[in-house]
């Protein structure tokens, strides 16, 4: 197997990270292909069982981006989002695949730069981390009959 | 309403190991509204056992379903279609319920998922307490309505012990007094001259101490 | 004369009473219950014997009360409600009579979470106030609380514990009356460090006239240490330690600081001997008995009266 | 109330179909009014559909531009009139008459698909490009173009009847002719536009006698995708791609050239910053970019960064110097330039491939004509007059000026401006009753029509629930933005082995109308029912693709947008293959949600029609009064005592208008207006709602009581603050002060002026430095302003400037020689070298580094004034930015939705911002803005209904187990246990958040367009072939 290249999915509030993703864009600031965002109304939607199944399915990482603390779009789905990630966090140190795959980011839509950078060093970790275990070395067959 | 806590996964591992396809049944009851042992924690134990196992090289087949309710046969009887495509039943249900899919597929193993703790009230959002112990013999309408039996860490029938200190009870500080609980509600009542009655021994036949209990409602049995 | 005990027969003679303690090994060692025993010998009116205090296994109360008893003196049998249910304590009680044991205290006891038991079953079929009417009725009415008779019925002289400073306060006075209306002979307080408390709840207790149905002892207890004085005042729960108090141990060298307890533990004596409603002292010279002595002789208790 | 004159008409007449038109086109149509556009042109878009990318993002024009143009060819309040022009017009404000004339197209536009057909057949058509083509006998401007179809030109057409033969649809009209028609319009917008300068007969430059001698808008034609070489970077001489280009500036303006305007054409350095980056951008060093200029005047905002990236991070070389001549070396064919460096020594030579220069506008004999038919004055320089104050209103009342044709200036200003013009028109023409004011409601259905009529034009939704997924997924290579970087149409192949796909397309620029009627198409012949689109980011287009395809009578939810430009190309740019993979799983993702796409119905609520101004500026009470003279109730909250703001410091402005009689007589007018309240001191304490029904808590009156305002917009203009850095021995001697100090003194004790022989000025104090980057646009003209009034009160004065730019755009540039030609000595400094000053006695010593000397120089002066322009407001913003959830610039302004097109416009529905709240700016402007907020505001205004959207949770009840956690978790207590006993969710009521449907236990709540299958199916997309 060739240098392993991490994927990470990453829940973006549609108010703040996902427009910080398209400013890092329009900024043309660089960061790793390995993230994949999905775009959410609110971090406080993502339901631990999205980041589960994200994981489940093959990620190596995920992570949920959310407004800055008391800037919620939405008054404190960022809160509920943050409270989320460290139930699931427990759940994955118990089930053995390690719940510093999963992290809580926050930023506002203006900050194309952070999202660049918190994209980049979420991947080195993850890089760092190496394959999700329910993924490799052993089965790819069997997270594939998924 | 009955509350309860999801095992430790190891435990829970440990349980389903030998199997290769599992039956998660949840309930849509009590272990919901606790947030226990609904859809949603179905389905993140489902992906969190499919994980762990993939973790080993193996996989693992879960069926989820969430029952409305677990404990009455005629809703248990919906597994029926799908109990023969299970090695065995992992169950998010209280033990009510983990007994009754038990009681009803006979040569299927069952295994509980979660531990059923207390009947409880929630307090605030994600925080519920024990309120009753099932005594079989209400006293709540002696002590104003707050339950010794259930919330005095002795179940003291004349408390408090010498061990209550501002409210809280000696075996921690996060447990309330239940005779300064009580004693205020009585003061709040203007009855605090019924606290010097003495409440004589209890009968304790009407509780677990007299055997499993078992209503019977003849006009609807 | 409700019965044959020492302890009420000093208490009705209306001169101060002396109790002390001794808890009872862990393990079967009966002359060190004997060598306890022996110190107070002359010094007291009753020896408590604690029942698994502190939710600790020891020998049982009784066995240790009957191996007193055999020594010619008058031990007092503590009683938990925590690990017994009532067949088991009403069995124990007839036995203990059986041994000419005739005085005993009625206590519900700590938690096991404070014990080297915590995983034990809390029983606690009855509580200490339903222990204390339990006990009463074997005596006055020879019955059991399944209703049959008793074959002579054991007389105990019935204590209970009371603690002056736990919460709620207001209801401190309530809680002993209603010891009083279960039907309790004698009290022995916790450990009296904040004598002006306690004597603000003797007022209350005076004030219902509660002095007079019931004979009132308050616990003291010598500190050893500094040390000591701080556990007592901030991990013991129901317990009142005032800090001038602790500040006047630590005020002393170490080596004088024992010294300095016996002293505070005399003077505390001397200063209630003046309450009223105060019939005698329980002195709980924990694992310390030796010192019990020398408190009772220079607080004036000794000789203790010839009945 | 002021405005209960019943109107004569409701329509308004747009001159120009450029950017700025466009704006002020569609505000007045959203507000309810008819609008008719005319452009002499083929097809509308002006200047800007010609540029490849706009700074400072480099985004795309056309992507960000056409969705506006098809807007207004759509909006049916508008008619579209191209190749027609204004010869007459009669009549006042409020009822004019004015005469049309439509050159004849030959092409039925209702007929011509632009297919092509005839474009194929003559080879010859080319897309329209400036210099760079002939003439062909059909021709469309652009890719987007609208209206979609070709035009002929006569005189290159030999023969007619050859051309109507290859269109299969009929659509060449033989025989059509000139039309004219009057018709009645309350007021009349110019947005002419400017021309640009021809540089052709400039000998010294070569340009049109060397073929790579190109103009900077022939060059963006060069790197356009849709230009003549499709986007290759290749020089017209050899078609060899170039590797040293040189930029040289000011050609044509600032009075260096003979038959050169004296003016600055203000937008040419950006625009060769632009063009050098995007080259080095792709070619990165393989082509070296040099600019030759004078001054740096990047004044906007956020330029100052775009400059320094530009140097720092793309390598442009930057040479301050002005090159005299451009000449061929005949044995390389090189082109030579030669110029003398700023230090004044020995003459320079350098040899370029290509040349770019930087031609500015100027007014040519078609709007000078213009203006003649619609008599109103112009300024010397031929460009529309208009009031020191007031850069909207032309000398003729009724008749409104936007954009290029009131002064040269970039896209921003031009829709601020658009919107303005809009704002300003609407007081002149209405619904023929009142509709739209505030008081009388009962005509809501007046006011409501165009809306149902927008609706109307829609077909009849298709029935898609149950049918299997037939996909249609359409890639935009959205030129080099996508096409560049990866294989858009591999990308499309790949599509199509994707399930239930089953059609896929690239479409170049899917947001082109020709675009758009492809993807209808397609959805009608392959009758698709789910569509996905490859291409930017659903928050700039999602609407717009919504709408295409409710009007191929597919519900608008079944679309689906990958993001694979924002979100991929420009950020993969380095690594091609990666952003190929990584597009595939996008898509991927795409088609397998799309699948689970339904049909959904939006939500309305009534609107609240008050609005809250924050903020008692010039821009706040100039917003405030705008709208409450249409009929609307404003709240002002002014955070201190009194009204007035910032430009209450200032006597004059540069063109000696009286600052302090205008700013008394707003304040008069906003205190005594019946339908605005002002509250001050004031301050914001809470916020909630959305737009049309927020509700803001506020703490005001003597007591600072806490009170709560309903309103159904915001308007933010808290201004910034004069900045007072701790420099130069500013606040510890009194010989030093500032450009505002130095305002009020000249006006309160010239005599001691008098005494004083120097003055020196230090500019960038503050601004341009590290913790306060962007330029603070209003100093340098503060400077010159003063420096003339000072000679104007003691002739003898000497006075020295030391500045890093001279940044006085636009016509202050006349003021800026008119202070040189008086004497006032500009010395350059570098930011590196800054001017070093100690205490003389009564004056100052200043010791600065001479750069045509070399050396360094003490200067002493009486009097030393600081250019500290502008800091942000950064806690109030803050604490707004806090309160309202609003993103701010680095530098603490507000930062707006989208820097070129929604200047005024917060990123949050329903808030508006206007003056130094969003970004440095002179009072001018401020109002310019102010009027623009309220014209954007105006068009919410102008509905009865709020559109809640369809993303709103659903209780599945047979699911629920009632346990109450949705509605604790709820932020607004929103969902509650209902008779059946289970939670309902008023979806009136319902923000969308989804915090319910995350927390609820027994999986009972769906949010839906955000629904856990869909969002799951976005991961399954994600990782099918990657295990």
């Amino acid at each position: 197997m060739d240098k392993f290249e991490p994927v990470i999915v990453a829940f973006c509030c549609h108010y703040c990270a996902y427009t910080a993703a398209d400013m890092a864009g329009s900024k043309r600031i660089p960061y790793p292909p390995n993230v994949k965002i999905v775009r959410v109304p609110c971090s406080g939607k993502v339901d631990a069982i999205h980041i589960m199944k994200a994981l489940e399915k093959g990620a190596d990482g995920v992570y949920v981006a959310g407004c800055l603390e008391g800037d919620c779009h939405f008054k404190k789905g960022n809160l509920n989002a943050a409270h989320r990630v460290e139930y699931v966090k427990k759940l994955l140190d118990e089930t053995g695949i390690g719940g510093d795959r999963v992290e809580m980011v926050m930023m506002s839509a203006g900050m194309g730069e952070v999202f660049a950078q918190t994209a980049t060093t979420i991947t080195e970790k993850i890089r760092k981390l190496g394959p999700n275990p329910a993924k490799f070395p052993s089965n790819r067959k069997a997270a594939s009959n998924e | 309403m009955i509350t309860a806590e999801r095992k430790p996964l190891e435990e829970i591992i440990e349980c389903i190991r030998p199997y290769d396809r599992i039956l998660l049944v949840g309930c849509n009851e009590c272990v919901t509204v606790c947030a226990a042992g609904g859809r949603k924690e179905v389905g993140l134990l489902a992906s969190a056992l499919r994980m762990a196992f993939m973790k080993e090289g193996r996989t693992l087949e879960i069926t989820e379903l969430t029952l409305e309710r677990q404990c009455d046969p005629e809703y248990v009887e919906e597994l029926v279609t799908m109990i023969d495509a299970a090695d065995a039943v992992l169950s998010m249900a209280c033990g009510c319920g983990v007994q009754e899919v038990a009681r009803r597929y006979k040569n299927k193993p069952v295994y509980p998922a979660v531990n059923t703790k207390f009947m409880g009230a929630s307090v605030s959002q994600g925080v519920w307490a024990e309120r009753c112990q099932g005594c079989g013999d209400c006293i709540l309408g002696l002590t104003g309505g707050i339950c010794p039996v259930a919330r005095c860490s002795k179940r003291l029938l004349n408390g408090p012990c010498g061990g209550s200190t501002s409210g809280k009870c000696e075996i921690s500080d996060d447990v309330e007094c239940a005779w300064q609980l009580i004693w205020d509600r009585m003061k709040e009542l203007g009855i605090q001259d019924r606290y010097e009655e003495v409440m004589v021994a209890k009968d304790w036949r009407t509780s677990r101490d007299g055997g499993p209990r078992k209503i019977v409602r003849e006009d609807l049995a | 004369m409700k019965t044959e005990s020492v302890l009420e027969k000093v208490l009705t003679s209306g001169q101060l009473a002396v109790t002390s303690e001794c808890g009872p090994p862990r393990g079967a060692l009966p002359d060190k219950v004997r060598e306890k025993a022996a110190m107070l010998k002359g010094y007291v009116d009753g020896i408590n014997v604690t029942d698994n205090q502190t939710a600790m296994v020891r020998m049982s109360s009784l066995a240790a009360c009957i191996i007193i008893r055999e020594m010619g003196l008058d031990p007092i049998l503590q009683m938990v409600t925590r690990d017994r249910n009532r067949l088991a304590m009403q069995s124990d009680i007839i036995g203990a009579y059986a041994f000419g044991i005739n005085t005993m205290l009625c206590l519900s006891g700590d938690h096991p979470k404070f014990g080297d038991h915590p995983m034990a079953a809390n029983v606690y079929d009855l509580d200490s106030v339903q222990l204390i009417q339990t006990v009463k009725q074997m005596r006055e009415e020879g019955i059991f609380q399944g209703g049959d008779k008793i074959l002579n019925p054991p007389q105990m002289f019935i204590g209970a514990a009371a603690n002056p400073f736990a919460d709620p306060f207001e209801l401190r006075v309530a809680r002993l009356a209603k010891k009083i209306n279960a039907g309790v002979d004698f009290v022995q307080t916790q450990c009296i460090y904040n004598l002006d408390k306690f004597e603000k709840w003797m007022e209350g207790i005076c004030d219902r006239g509660l002095d007079k149905k019931v004979y009132i002892m308050p616990g003291i207890t010598p500190m050893k240490s500094a040390g000591m004085a701080r556990y007592m005042k901030n991990r013991v729960p129901g317990m009142d330690v005032p800090d001038e108090v602790v500040k006047r141990m630590a005020g002393v060298p170490k080596e004088k600081q024992a010294q300095e307890g016996v002293d505070i533990a005399v003077e505390s004596i001397e200063r209630l001997k003046n309450v009223k409603g105060v019939h005698g002292f329980h002195i709980m010279a924990i694992e310390w008995e030796q010192i019990v002595p020398e408190i009772v002789k220079r607080s004036g208790l000794y000789p203790r009266p010839e009945l | 109330m002021e405005n209960q004159k019943s109107f004569q008409t409701n329509k308004v007449l747009v001159i120009g179909g450029g950017v700025g038109g466009i704006r002020a086109t569609l505000d007045m149509a959203e507000s309810g009014r008819d609008v008719v556009l005319i452009d002499k042109a083929h097809s509308i878009g002006g200047l800007m559909t010609q540029l490849d990318r706009t700074f400072p993002t480099n985004n795309c024009d056309l992507c960000t531009l056409s969705p506006n143009l098809s807007a207004s060819g759509r909006e049916h309040r508008i008619e579209l009139m191209t190749m027609t022009s204004l010869t007459k017009i009669e009549g006042e404000a409020g009822n004019f008459e004015v005469t049309l004339v439509t050159k004849p197209r030959y092409i039925d536009t209702d007929k011509c698909t632009a297919c092509g057909q005839c474009h194929a057949k003559f080879p010859e058509c080319v897309n329209f490009t400036p210099g760079l083509d002939h003439r062909a006998p059909t021709c469309m401007r652009y890719p987007q173009a609208t209206p979609n179809a070709f035009s002929i030109d006569p005189d290159k057409c030999q023969d007619m009847e050859a051309v109507a033969s290859v269109c299969k649809d009929g659509a060449v009209l033989l025989d059509d002719a000139v039309r004219e028609q009057k018709i009645r319009v309350g007021a009349v917008i110019v947005a002419a536009g400017a021309e640009i300068f021809d540089p052709a007969h400039l000998d010294n430059f070569g340009q049109g006698a060397y073929p790579d001698v190109v103009t900077s808008l022939e060059y963006e034609r060069i790197l356009s995708a849709s230009g003549p070489t499709n986007g290759v970077l290749v020089r017209p001489s050899d078609k060899k791609q170039p590797k040293r280009i040189a930029w040289i500036q000011c050609v044509g303006s600032r009075g260096i050239q003979k038959k050169a305007v004296s003016y600055c054409s203000n937008v040419c350095c950006m625009f060769a910053m632009k063009e050098a980056i995007v080259t080095r951008e792709r070619f990165g060093d393989d082509i070296e970019t040099i600019i030759f200029y004078m001054d740096i005047r990047a004044f906007g905002k956020d330029y100052e960064g775009y400059f320094q990236r530009a140097k720092d991070e793309y390598g442009v070389r930057f040479v301050r110097s002005r090159p005299h001549s451009v000449i061929p070396d005949e044995s390389t064919g090189a082109l030579v330039i030669k110029y003398c460096p700023e230090d004044g020594t020995a003459n320079e030579e350098e040899n370029f491939d290509m040349v770019v220069l930087s031609t500015g506008f100027r007014i040519g004999k078609d709007l000078r004509s213009l203006a003649e038919i619609l008599d109103i004055d112009l300024n010397l320089h031929g460009y529309a007059a208009t009031a020191n104050l007031d850069s909207i209103a032309t000398s003729r009342p009724g008749i409104f000026v936007c954009g290029m044709f009131e002064s040269p200036k970039d896209i921003p200003e031009t829709m601020v401006q658009g919107s303005a013009a809009a704002s300003c028109a609407m007081q002149f023409a209405g619904p023929l009753s009142d509709a739209d004011s505030v008081a009388d409601t009962d005509l809501e259905d007046e006011n409501g029509t165009w809306e149902f009529a927008v609706e109307d034009e829609f077909p009849p939704e298709i029935n898609v629930e149950g049918k299997e997924a037939k996909i249609g997924v359409f890639i935009c290579d959205c030129g080099f933005n996508i096409g560049g970087i990866l294989d858009a149409d591999a990308l499309a192949d790949y599509s199509k082995t994707l399930d239930n796909v089953a059609f896929s397309e690239m479409i170049g620029h899917g947001c082109s109308s020709e675009s758009m009627q492809k993807i209808q198409s397609a959805i009608k012949s392959e009758n698709l029912n789910r569509i996905v689109i490859g291409g930017c980011s659903p928050r700039t287009h999602e609407t717009k693709f919504q709408d295409t395809i409710r009007k191929a009578g597919l519900n608008k939810y079944l679309v689906e947008m990958a993001n694979i430009r924002d979100q991929n190309t420009w950020v993969h740019m380095d690594q091609p293959e990666k952003a190929m993979e990584k597009a595939r799983e996008l898509i991927r993702m795409s088609v397998s949600r799309v699948k689970y796409s339904h049909p959904l119905v939006e939500y309305t609520l009534p609107m609240n029609r008050d609005v809250l101004v924050v903020g008692g500026g010039v821009a706040g009470m100039t917003a405030a009064l705008t709208l409450a003279d249409q009929g609307f109730r404003i709240f002002v909250a002014e955070r201190s005592g009194q009204l007035g703001g910032l430009a209450a410091g200032i006597k004059k402005t540069i063109e000696g208008e009286d600052v302090s009689t205008f700013i008394t007589g707003l304040i008069d007018r906003v205190k005594n207006h019946s339908r605005i309240q002002v509250m001050a001191p004031c301050i914001i304490v809470d916020h909630e709602g959305m737009p049309g029904m927020f509700t803001t808590g506020v703490q005001t009156g003597p007591q600072m009581y806490y009170r709560q305002i309903s309103h159904g917009i915001t308007i933010l203009a808290t201004g910034a603050l004069h900045n007072r850095p701790d420099e130069y021995l500013l606040g510890k001697h009194p010989a030093v002060t500032t450009q505002l100090e130095i305002d009020t003194k000249i006006n309160d004790d010239p005599d001691s002026i008098k005494k004083w022989d120097t003055v020196a000025m230090i500019q960038c104090v503050g601004s341009r430095t590290a913790d306060n980057p962007n330029c603070s646009r209003v100093c340098c003209q503060a400077a010159v302003k003063n420096a003339l009034s000072l000679l104007d009160i003691n002739p003898e004065l000497r006075i020295f400037v030391l500045y890093r730019d001279i940044r006085t755009y636009g016509f202050q540039e006349d003021y800026y020689q008119e202070a040189r030609n008086r004497g006032v000595v500009f010395i350059r400094y570098e930011d590196s070298a800054k001017p070093v000053v100690e205490e003389d006695g009564e004056g100052v010593n200043i010791k600065f580094c001479d750069p045509v000397l070399g050396r360094d120089v003490i200067l002493s002066a009486d009097c030393l004034c600081l250019s500290t322009g502008f800091i942000a407001d950064d806690e109030s913003t803050e604490d707004l930015a806090m309160i309202f959830k609003l993103p701010r610039t680095d530098d603490g302004y507000f930062l707006e939705d989208h820097i070129k097109l929604r200047p005024v416009d917060l990123p949050v529905p329903g808030f508006f911002v206007a003056g130094t709240a969003h970004a440095p700016k002179n009072i001018r402007e401020s109002i310019a803005q102010a009027k623009a907020a309220a014209g954007r505001a105006r068009t919410l205004l102008a509905r009865d209904e709020i559109n809640l959207g369809a993303a709103v949770a659903r209780v599945d009840g047979k699911k629920c187990a009632s346990c109450l956690i949705c509605v604790r978790a709820c932020p607004y207590n929103v969902p509650f246990i209902n008779a059946d006993g289970y939670s309902e969710i008023d979806p009136a009521k319902c923000h969308g958040c989804g915090i319910c449907a995350g927390e609820c236990p027994a999986k009972a709540i769906q949010l839906m367009q955000y629904e856990d299958d869909q969002i799951i199916a976005r991961l399954d997309g994600l990782f099918e072939r990657m295990n």
